[in-house]
């Protein structure tokens, strides 16, 4: 991949996840959030990793924003007015994240941080390589996540369930009733 | 020799079935299964009983049945085995506690025929057979303390029997209490005995083990040992200054009276001292102690008697008098005379329990002597048995008590405590007066019976009164297995018991007068009861009213209940209250709990600034966190 | 290929932002976006060290990280469902049930 | 390098154009087809001068469906309600319509053709991981709609909205169970692997096609993919007895047409997935490489390129059948009520898939055919 569109794709990227925090109007920071997804994902799809790349735009763009999009909705959330207090912690808070910056830029450049540099084998990032890893050396770890997704949903629908007040148990008793 | 007898087993098997139906099973089955089942477990028992005793007879003197069942504590080189052994002295109780109690139970039978509660009645009566044969049977000093314990659970279970009324509830608990203080001797008795072998490597309670190493005990070890058993002896076999409990025991069911407070239980510190002979005649001050008690007990309680009103406190109180006696007779070194004693006593104080607990019957619960009389045509049964029993305790020959009694007397008189002979005597004296007081009182005369209870005297039914003549006819002639020496087959039971708990070595010889006086003092006792209670029957009032300080003095039992209340309960109470609960209790353990609360809560006061409880704030938190350590890397992959 | 650092820096920078985010933002479904940027930024170091370490770990562990992201969402939309049905609120400030 | 480039910037507005033109025709079919389903004339007045009047041919409303519909809609006022947010409201057609113009790409539409000494696949981009990508904008299609229903401020966009992002997502899910079966069934991602994997016949007679090896596949696919096309009987996102026009009721002009034509494309989209994975996209029955292997065993001989232009054209006679199919059922079935909708996706299409991958599984490891 040339230069550029690494260059591109990271300005995007920076610049949308700025948009998330800026945005004062839920939605537009999830848009935001989105398409910083979308450049990750891009970015991983130009370091050959495909199948993940895919999968984020799958999974995080296609489904879990979605998930985002319908609380939005569900609460009904507007444009943020008044004022948003504790000036204070957001001063600091911006300085804390720039200094976690600056201290992550000294360690992560050169010479501290040193990879030894390999060429690429043969159907790296491919499905099967990214399987064959996934269902030997991980395979313990990837049946308990699915355990825990299932644990996810089963909280999600205990926490998010409403009970029903008897009359609307009824109505929705009638609404089967003649639905089947 | 011993020989495995495992069959022994099945003497608790059978009261163990008792207490497992009646308890669980009673109510729902009914009163008809509850009276074949209650009594029934007991003759078997009996039955075994019998079979090993036989057995036992067969075998030379000086052997025992064994039963060791499996093993129950095993610590280290200390160890309990779960064993019943059998020997002489064990096998005689054991016939004496199925025997006796298998007819009380069948008496109960009747007695209980009107009570709702008649399956926990059971429950607890074969309950307390299990223990008291757990005693008896108990080749270990452990296992004896459990049945020691279970008796004196029942004893506490059958007083407060009719717990709806408080009183009774009341006395159930002042029974256990006491018990608890004797117990607490028997408990330190045993520690010091682990404690004395465990020092010469020796870890065991088995008696039989415990007579072999008898020469371990020094004389100090052995007389702490003894006075610490005697103290639980005393609590259990009512002698002073325990004895307070038993009086008051009366209220429960008449048949518990019998078996528990005539017959068996309040025996067991007679069999436990025998039992223990050999560690008891290492100490023979312990051993005059036990002879002194006895007397003074014997004596004291008989006063006592001579004036109650209540036929039942006056047998209570002749038991204990005749429990004096037993402790005379062991505490003189004639253990087999105490235990000969032991086995008559059960047969005719058993019997006068009975009897009481029949005229009762018949008068509807009446217990005061002073309303009953002229009751001997309308009771003929209970009157003649009654009679026998009387004949009985008074030691008139050829009845029972005549055998027992007088053996113990000559024991104490041979082994030299003349004193204690003669109070012996005496009270053989007042122990006929007041026995023959209550026979007249309660038969002859004319009738002072309620007039609304009197058109419903009933003779009791069958199932009461046969046990009534079948122990008539073992209190006249149980003391026939010990006739005098020369006589027919002579001294048959000390022989039999000799080689279980050792002979009698005599210091003085006995002579003529000291053989004839406690007859002729019985002899005289009747006598003046007849003068007193049949010829002139005002002369008691009389006497009553001209030696009212003496009489009032013995009306309230020496005023010993309102004594111990001053000297021990009181301040018991006191300390408790003012020194533990108020001191130790409310301001050293509530205070140092609650300081510790107030500790935590202040500092919680302290704390709780630094929390806002939102969340952000402790997100930026996290992130200093998070920089301090990026910059500790940092420093490590730069620094230097 | 572009170098490793480049990556890194970005990867340090979204996850700056993220952190920010979660800092100063009072909504809390934007400070739940914040923290899937961060896991983002993370991702990216994972795919851009593995890629050129030659070695697939990095990319399998990017995959558990999504499929942990995606539970950790479902729980939480859950709960800032309830917390708005409960308090009629999903600022962040509002929601101080921790101080008692 | 560059010829390459210049091949897949042609082939790439080839197939745009070729989706373009079928929502065309299927702009046509729903005029004219559904008259001539529902027994009307349907429209057939404007004509270029009354020209087939007068050569005395039937007007076949070829004109006003292809030309007059869309310069009417583009020249009509471009409305945005007030209270809108209007960069969304803007934004959401095209982003409804973006990501189905770039799913195009992928298909297959002919085997690889040899031009000059340089191998050009016929397709506009040879992905490894076609499949996947095919799922990723597939997912994405649901933004558009979502946003367009949320930005315009108004009741019946907002539910038809709502309505369209649940079902779509709820579909997607049967959908990429049944594709999921169906690369399990070829080993691979690549689509023309796929469509190549689709040649030579069983038993002499029978083409190898998916639909002989994952029936079931097929009809999952074929459902899913109508409802997540929202068409008829699964239009109540745009329900006009319900909600006027659903997600873009407050749309006009342009955007409408745009919306318009991402269901169109959408539904082309549809039938080219259908053709690439279970009708052997583009093979024709019993034809190799060097002609025709009949099943009477005789055989007959075709030149290279012909094969490869019949094979362009069996694509396209597939996919225009498939289209038409789906037309018929959207004017014969009614509409489906929301409950029964939900149900059906996930108490009957989910298991269902979930059932197919595991047969396909047990299949591939039992017949040893694991890539």
């Amino acid at each position: 991949m040339p230069p550029f569109v690494y260059i591109f794709l990271g300005a995007l990227a920076i610049v949308s996840a700025l948009g998330v925090v800026v945005q004062r109007n839920p939605i537009h920071s999830l848009l935001s959030l989105i398409a910083t997804l979308l450049t990750v994902a891009l970015l991983f799809i130009a370091e050959d990793a495909v199948v993940v790349g895919f999968l984020q735009i799958i999974v995080y763009a296609g489904a879990i924003m979605v998930l985002f999009l319908f609380v939005i909705w569900l609460l009904n959330l507007q444009v943020e007015t008044g004022p948003t207090g504790h000036l204070m912690l957001k001063i600091f808070g911006s300085l804390g994240a720039a200094l976690l910056v600056t201290e992550l830029f000294f360690i992560l450049a050169p010479p501290h941080l040193q990879v030894k540099f390999t060429h690429e084998p043969l159907g790296y990032g491919s499905l099967a390589s990214l399987a064959g890893k996934l269902f030997t050396d991980y395979l313990v770890a990837f049946e308990v996540t699915s355990v825990l997704l299932l644990a996810a949903v089963v909280g999600a629908v205990a926490l998010a369930r409403r009970i029903p007040t008897a009359e609307e148990f009824r109505e929705v008793k009638e609404v089967e009733k003649i639905a089947s | 020799m011993t020989v495995q007898f495992p069959a022994l087993a099945l003497i608790l098997l059978f009261p163990l079935i008792g207490v497992v139906f009646n308890m669980f099973f009673g109510f729902r089955s009914g009163r008809g299964a509850v009276d074949v089942v209650g009594p029934g477990v007991m003759f078997a028992a009996f039955a075994v009983a019998t079979w090993a005793f036989l057995t036992l007879l067969k075998l030379p003197p000086g052997s025992a049945l064994a039963a060791p069942l499996w093993g129950w504590i095993e610590g280290g080189p200390f160890h309990v085995e779960f064993g019943l052994r059998v020997d002489a002295l064990s096998g005689v109780m054991v016939m004496i506690v199925t025997g006796v109690g298998s007819l009380i139970f069948l008496y109960s039978v009747g007695y209980m025929a009107h009570d709702e509660d008649f399956a926990r009645f059971f429950a607890y009566m074969n309950l307390f057979a299990l223990s008291m044969l757990i005693l008896i049977l108990a080749d270990n000093l452990l296992m004896m303390f459990v049945g020691w314990e279970g008796v004196g659970l029942c004893s506490y279970l059958l007083i407060a029997f009719w717990y709806t009324d408080p009183q009774f509830a009341y006395n159930g608990r002042k029974a256990f209490v006491v018990n608890r203080i004797g117990d607490a001797g028997f408990l330190l008795a045993m520690f010091t005995t682990v404690a004395t072998l465990g020092a010469h490597g020796v870890w065991t309670l088995n008696f039989v083990e415990l007579h072999n190493n008898a020469a371990l005990f020094g004389p100090a070890a052995a007389t702490a040992i003894c006075v610490l058993m005697f103290i639980g002896a005393t609590g259990k076999s009512a002698q002073i200054p325990l004895y307070v409990w038993l009086p008051d025991a009366m209220v429960g069911p008449t048949p518990v009276s019998a078996l528990i407070h005539a017959a068996t239980m309040v025996t067991a510190g007679v069999y436990m001292i025998a039992r223990l002979g050999f560690l008891f005649t290492m100490a023979p001050s312990v051993l005059d102690l036990v002879a002194t008690v006895g007397a003074i007990t014997a004596l004291f309680a008989a006063t006592i008697a001579l004036v109650q009103p209540d036929v039942k406190k006056v047998l209570a109180y002749s038991t204990i008098s005749q429990l004096g006696y037993m402790f005379l007779g062991v505490g003189s070194g004639a253990y087999a005379s105490g235990i000969f004693h032991v086995m008559t006593h059960a047969f005719f104080k058993g019997l006068l329990f009975l009897c009481a607990g029949a005229v009762m019957h018949a008068l509807g619960g009446e217990q005061d002597m002073n309303k009953m009389g002229g009751l001997w045509r309308k009771l003929p049964i209970t009157f003649w048995t009654m009679f026998i029993a009387t004949l009985a305790i008074a030691a008139i020959p050829p009845f029972s008590g005549y055998f027992s009694k007088d053996l113990i007397l000559e024991a104490a008189y041979e082994s030299g405590h003349t004193w204690l002979w003669i109070l012996g005597v005496i009270t053989a004296g007042l122990t006929s007066f007041y026995m023959f007081r209550l026979i007249f009182m309660t038969f002859f005369g004319d009738s002072r019976v309620d007039s609304e209870k009197e058109h419903h005297i009933h003779e009791s039914p069958a199932v009461m009164t046969i046990p009534l003549i079948v122990l008539a006819i073992l209190a006249t002639v149980g003391g026939w297995v010990n006739l005098p020496d020369g006589m027919l087959w002579g001294n048959a039971f000390v022989r039999f018991l000799t080689p279980a708990v050792g002979t009698f070595k005599p210091i003085v010889e006995a002579n003529l007068a000291s053989t004839s006086m406690p007859l002729i003092a019985s002899i005289v006792g009747i006598v003046l009861a007849y003068v007193l209670y049949i010829r002139l029957p005002g002369l008691p009032f009389l006497l009553a009213w001209r030696l009212k300080g003496p009489y009032d003095l013995l009306l309230n039992k020496y005023y010993i209940d309102q004594i111990y209340n001053v000297v021990v309960t009181r301040p018991l109470f006191w300390v408790s209250y003012y020194v533990l609960d108020r001191a130790v209790d409310s301001y050293m353990i509530d205070g140092t709990a609650e300081g510790a609360g107030l500790a935590v809560l202040t500092s919680g006061q302290v704390a709780r600034r630094a929390e806002t409880g939102n969340v952000q704030h402790y997100a930026f938190v996290y992130l200093l966190g998070a920089l301090g350590i990026v910059a500790y890397y940092l420093f490590l992959v730069t620094g230097r | 290929m572009i170098p490793l650092t480049y990556m890194m820096s970005l990867s340090a920078i979204i996850f700056a932002i993220g952190v920010a985010g979660v800092i100063i933002r009072r909504n809390i479904l934007v400070m739940y976006m914040s923290i899937e940027l961060m896991l983002n930024a993370v991702n990216l170091a994972f795919i851009a060290i593995g890629s050129r370490l030659g070695s697939m770990d990095g990319q399998v562990i990017v995959f558990f990280v999504m499929t942990v992201a995606a539970a950790e969402s479902a729980v939480g939309l859950g709960i800032i469902i309830s917390s708005f049905r409960n308090r009629d609120t999903v600022h962040a400030d509002d929601l101080t049930l921790m101080r008692w | 390098m560059t010829i390459e480039l210049i091949a897949g910037a042609i082939k790439a507005i080839l197939m745009i154009v070729l989706g373009l033109n079928l929502s065309l025709f299927l702009l046509y079919f729903e005029r004219k087809g559904s008259a001539l389903i529902q027994d009307r004339i349907g429209s057939n007045r404007v004509t270029i001068t009354g020209l087939g009047k007068r050569m005395g041919m039937p007007n076949l409303g070829i004109i006003n469906t292809t030309i007059a519909d869309p310069v009417k809609m583009f020249t009509k006022e471009d409305f945005i309600p007030d209270g809108a947010d209007k960069f969304l409201h803007t934004l959401a057609p095209f982003l409804a319509l973006f990501p189905v113009m770039i799913t195009f790409v992928v298909i297959p539409f002919g085997d690889t053709i040899s031009i000059a000494g340089h191998h050009i696949g016929l397709e506009a981009a040879n992905l490894n991981a076609g499949a996947l990508y095919l799922l990723a904008t597939l997912g994405l299609g649901v933004y558009g709609v979502a946003l367009a229903g949320w930005a315009s401020n108004s009741r019946w966009s907002l539910l038809g909205g709502i309505r369209a992002t649940a079902q779509m997502i709820s579909y997607e899910l049967a959908m990429g169970l049944a594709i999921v079966s169906v690369i399990m069934t070829f080993g691979t991602l690549n689509l023309q692997e796929i469509v190549r994997g689709q040649s030579g016949v069983w038993f002499g007679f029978l083409p190898r096609w998916g639909i002989f090896m994952q029936p079931l596949a097929f009809i999952l696919l074929l459902v899913a993919g109508a409802a997540e096309s929202k068409r008829i009987p699964f239009d109540l996102p745009e329900g006009e007895s319900e909600l006027i026009q659903g997600y873009f009721t407050e749309y006009s002009g342009g955007k409408q047409a745009v919306f318009m034509l991402t269901d169109f494309a959408e539904q082309a989209l549809l039938a080219m997935l259908i053709t690439t994975f279970f009708l052997g996209g583009w093979q024709v029955p019993w034809l190799m490489r060097d002609g025709f292997h009949l099943p009477g065993g005789s055989f007959l001989a075709v030149p290279a390129l012909a094969v490869s232009i019949l094979g362009i054209v069996a694509f396209l006679v597939k996919v225009v059948a498939l289209c038409i199919f789906l037309g018929l059922v959207r004017w014969t079935l009614p509409r489906f009520r929301y409950d029964q909708l939900m149900r059906l996706g996930w108490k009957g299409l989910v298991p269902l898939g979930l059932f197919n991958v595991l047969l396909t599984a047990f299949v591939v490891v039992a017949t040893g055919s694991v890539h």
